[in-house]
């Protein structure tokens, strides 16, 4: 009985993921739209509501095109890999008080190793398809997501110190209700090097290297045709919810708000975890793109060193004041 | 019963694809098959309860050192290694002794007398959480091999450096 | 309760397999992969024994199996790729010579 | 060319990153700026003065036929040579009549120059740009399909077509006395060389 209740919690969190994910891109394309004075999807539906819908169909029925030299397996293996991995970082995540699938004692770590395998997919994506482009935005996003998980790991264990868990739910509670308990005060340094490498995990514009679309056609994802290039595109939305959701959790104390909303207790943490999501598509609409040097000197030569001082601070400023 | 059955699938798959790794012809298919192995490993460090090193299973072998494999993989050319002979000519010796390596460990077990007990029951790691637990052991009975370990990554990382550098006399440094 | 010697018995086979990949592969990387089967053995046993010793010894001695697996890891590629560089081959039966 | 160089930024805007903020704040800003999105097949463009559309012979409301005297202006103006014109001279009434007129449509660039130099605003290029086709045939017009286009022109205009004049009839910053006498027509005040709101005055008007 109780797998059963588990399997439809499953079934209803994927089923709003999903929802979520394909109201994303129109939201992105919305913003997008507007800051560049343009207006975004107008057709389908009213004011282009629909859009996503018909895109998902439309890319569900193309053709799923395997490149004659491509390694077929692997091929159709890469982006599941890439989808399984971020929507298995789902389940550890705390949107609310108790509305949380899987409430493990090592969250965090969990969805380190989960981001970590995901990338996987973009390399196995990137080889398999046996193309220059997507070979070149596989060992692009080798490097960056190897360089950048360092970074962000170092930065969320200041907020490990200061709660000692690595329990999510745990490390809301220790932020407490109120506005001056989150940790992005305490922990303004560790923000900003989580949130610049949140940016470099997700692939998202300034450090969108591995699919450059002006280099590299559509980097990794070059050879995908219909429904793989669609599960890519889910999988990188996905990547920022999970992300923003982390910066909500540990740094913006996650479902907690001025006041209580008690017939939708995740209110707040939506709210917030959008605020991150449209903070991703506004970043996009403004920054160029680093070049992939500046972007490998960013990461090793100004994140790390800031992130690792940070957990000196911490410990120092735990060490003295207990 | 549920333990049993997660054991023997995991059993199966890590010999499974433990073998298909070292026989696959091609290095990244190989490659791909110990990440596999390693994920079941990791299935088996929590069924006996050790969470941490699940998650640092797959963050470390799976996260790092299997992506330098492929990273390396990559840069060395594959072409002509598909089309070659991938094992060395006195192969079955090795077969042989690792066929008879096995056997003999297997067959000492019965001999094995397990040791004193200490003072980690599962109920403590549980009350205290298995992070927490692991932790207060490393930096309190085991700080020296900490530090040690330490420097190990550290001269590691140098010797990468070292060894991956290009060494042209001509390298005009950016200022 | 799954009886320890399950655990000792399939981390024996995974080292003879690790064993047997070392010995039998011609590509140096690949026999950098069977290392890791084979510390992978050892670490199984490891964790098996510390859980049913009660003991954490053996995880945190896993740890650190874990820690020198990445240093090896990086040297052991960064050997890898100079030898590519040099030789243009990573295949150990065609480096017989010590003669740089 | 003037060259702009990068203002010098002190330490604190160096640690805050003042230009991105710049830039994100300008993004945001355009946020809530009015989209200049035309949605184009239900929301049709204001069609300006001056526009050159699809090619037409005006219909004479006399003769019923076009104005067209044959005087080969038009024919020899042209510079991507799309118009062809044949006629015969007749000797009883001492003029020239028009055989054929064609224009190829898909080789015009729209210059206009041969409405201004017609000395009886007998051609005209109209307001009306959607006649693209799925063959060459239906874009290549002769006398009878130009006269159509007018009729269709005219219908689109409706009662505005008596008092028409295409500015183009009357080319600008030339002296009353030197054109001909069909071509002194009162054109708009926006029309003339005094009138022309042009570059950045164009923004300061709306």
């Amino acid at each position: 009985m109780h797998v059963l209740i588990l399997f439809i919690e499953i079934l209803i969190l994927f089923a709003i993921i999903m929802l979520h994910v394909a109201y994303a891109t129109y939201f992105e394309r919305k913003i997008i739209g507007h800051m560049q004075v343009r207006m975004g999807p107008m057709r389908v539906g009213w004011h282009g509501l629909l859009q996503p819908i018909a895109d998902g169909i439309k890319s569900f029925f193309k053709e799923d095109v395997v490149p004659e030299q491509a390694d077929v397996v692997t091929f159709r293996a890469a982006p599941i890999i890439c989808l399984t991995a971020m929507l298995t970082s789902l389940a550890v995540l705390p949107f609310a008080k108790g509305w949380v699938l899987a409430d493990i004692n090592i969250g965090l770590l969990f969805i380190f190793a989960m981001s970590s395998l995901s990338s996987y997919g973009v390399i196995l994506a990137g080889w398999a398809s046996n193309s220059k482009y997507t070979f070149l935005g596989g060992l692009r996003s080798m490097a960056q997501v190897i360089s950048y998980e360092v970074a962000m790991g170092l930065s969320l264990v200041g907020v490990m110190m200061l709660s000692g868990t690595l329990n999510l739910t745990k490390i809301v509670e220790a932020q407490g209700g109120s506005f001056g308990g989150m940790y992005i005060f305490p922990q303004i340094i560790a923000f900003f090097v989580f949130f610049i490498a949140m940016l470099a995990e997700t692939n998202r514009v300034p450090f969108d290297l591995p699919e450059a679309e002006t280099e590299l056609v559509s980097g990794y994802a070059t050879e995908y045709s219909g429904m793989r290039y669609a599960i890519f595109f889910m999988a990188e939305y996905i990547g920022m919810m999970v992300m923003s959701s982390i910066g909500t959790i540990c740094f913006l104390g996650g479902w907690n708000g001025p006041f209580e909303v008690t017939i939708f207790p995740p209110f707040w943490f939506v709210v917030k975890v959008y605020a991150f999501m449209f903070v991703f598509i506004w970043i996009r609409a403004t920054l160029p793109r680093y070049r992939y040097d500046q972007l490998m000197s960013i990461g090793w030569k100004v994140l790390i060193p800031l992130a690792l001082g940070n957990i000196v601070l911490t410990g120092f400023i735990k060490a003295f004041t207990g | 019963m549920f333990t049993y059955l997660f054991f023997l699938y995991c059993a199966v798959m890590i010999v499974g694809t433990g073998l298909l790794a070292i026989t696959m012809r091609n290095p990244v298919h190989a490659v791909l098959m110990v990440l596999v192995l390693f994920f079941h490993m990791a299935g088996l460090y929590l069924i006996l309860g050790a969470e941490f090193l699940a998650a640092v299973q797959i963050i470390v072998y799976a996260g790092a050192i299997l992506v330098l494999y492929l990273f390396v993989l990559f840069l060395v050319s594959l072409r002509d290694e598909v089309k070659m002979d991938r094992f060395v000519t006195s192969a079955w010796l090795g077969r042989i002794i690792s066929v008879g390596l096995a056997v003999s460990l297997i067959s000492m077990l019965p001999t094995f007398v397990l040791g004193q007990k200490g003072h980690w029951p599962m109920a403590a790691v549980i009350k205290a959480t298995h992070t927490k637990a692991l932790g207060m052991e490393m930096y309190t009975s085991y700080i020296l091999p900490f530090e040690i370990a330490g420097l190990i990554l550290l001269i590691a990382v140098i010797g990468g450096l070292v060894l991956a550098k290009h060494d042209t006399p001509t390298t005009i440094e950016k200022s | 309760m799954i009886p320890l010697s399950w655990y000792m018995s399939l981390s024996a086979i995974l080292f003879a397999i690790g064993v047997c990949g070392f010995l039998t592969r011609r590509n140096l990387i690949m026999m950098f992969l069977s290392i890791e089967l084979m510390l992978n053995a050892v670490n199984l046993n490891m964790v098996a024994l510390s859980h049913y010793l009660d003991s954490m010894r053996g995880q945190v001695f896993t740890f650190f199996i874990i820690t020198v697996a990445a240093a090896e890891a990086a040297i052991g590629l960064g050997i890898a790729i100079t030898l590519y560089r040099s030789r243009k081959t990573v295949h150990v039966d065609e480096v017989n010579q010590l003669k740089g | 060319m003037q060259i702009q160089y990068k203002p010098k930024r002190n330490l604190l805007q160096t640690i805050l990153h003042s230009e991105i903020m710049q830039g994100m704040a300008f993004t945001l800003k355009q946020l809530f700026a009015k989209p200049i999105t035309r949605q184009y097949p239900q929301e049709k463009p204001d069609i300006k003065l001056g526009f050159r559309g699809q090619h037409a012979l005006v219909r004479d409301q006399e003769t019923g036929t076009s104005k067209c005297v044959a005087c080969m202006r038009c024919v020899t103006v042209c510079p991507s040579r799309c118009i062809h014109i044949r006629f015969h001279e007749d000797e009883e009434r001492g003029c020239r009549v028009v055989d054929s007129y064609d224009i190829e449509a898909l080789r015009c660039v729209y210059c206009g120059f041969c409405e201004e130099v017609c000395p009886v605003n007998a051609l005209v290029l109209t307001e009306i740009f959607e006649y693209a086709a799925y063959d060459r045939e239906s874009i290549f017009f002769d006398q009878e399909r130009l006269l159509a286009n007018w009729d269709a022109f005219a219908e689109m205009k409706g009662s505005a077509i008596n008092s028409y004049i295409n500015p183009f009839w009357r080319p600008r910053g030339i002296p009353e006395r030197e054109l001909t006498a069909a071509k002194r027509l009162d054109v708009p005040d926006e029309w003339t060389i005094e009138g022309q709101v042009v570059g950045n005055l164009v923004k300061r008007d709306q």
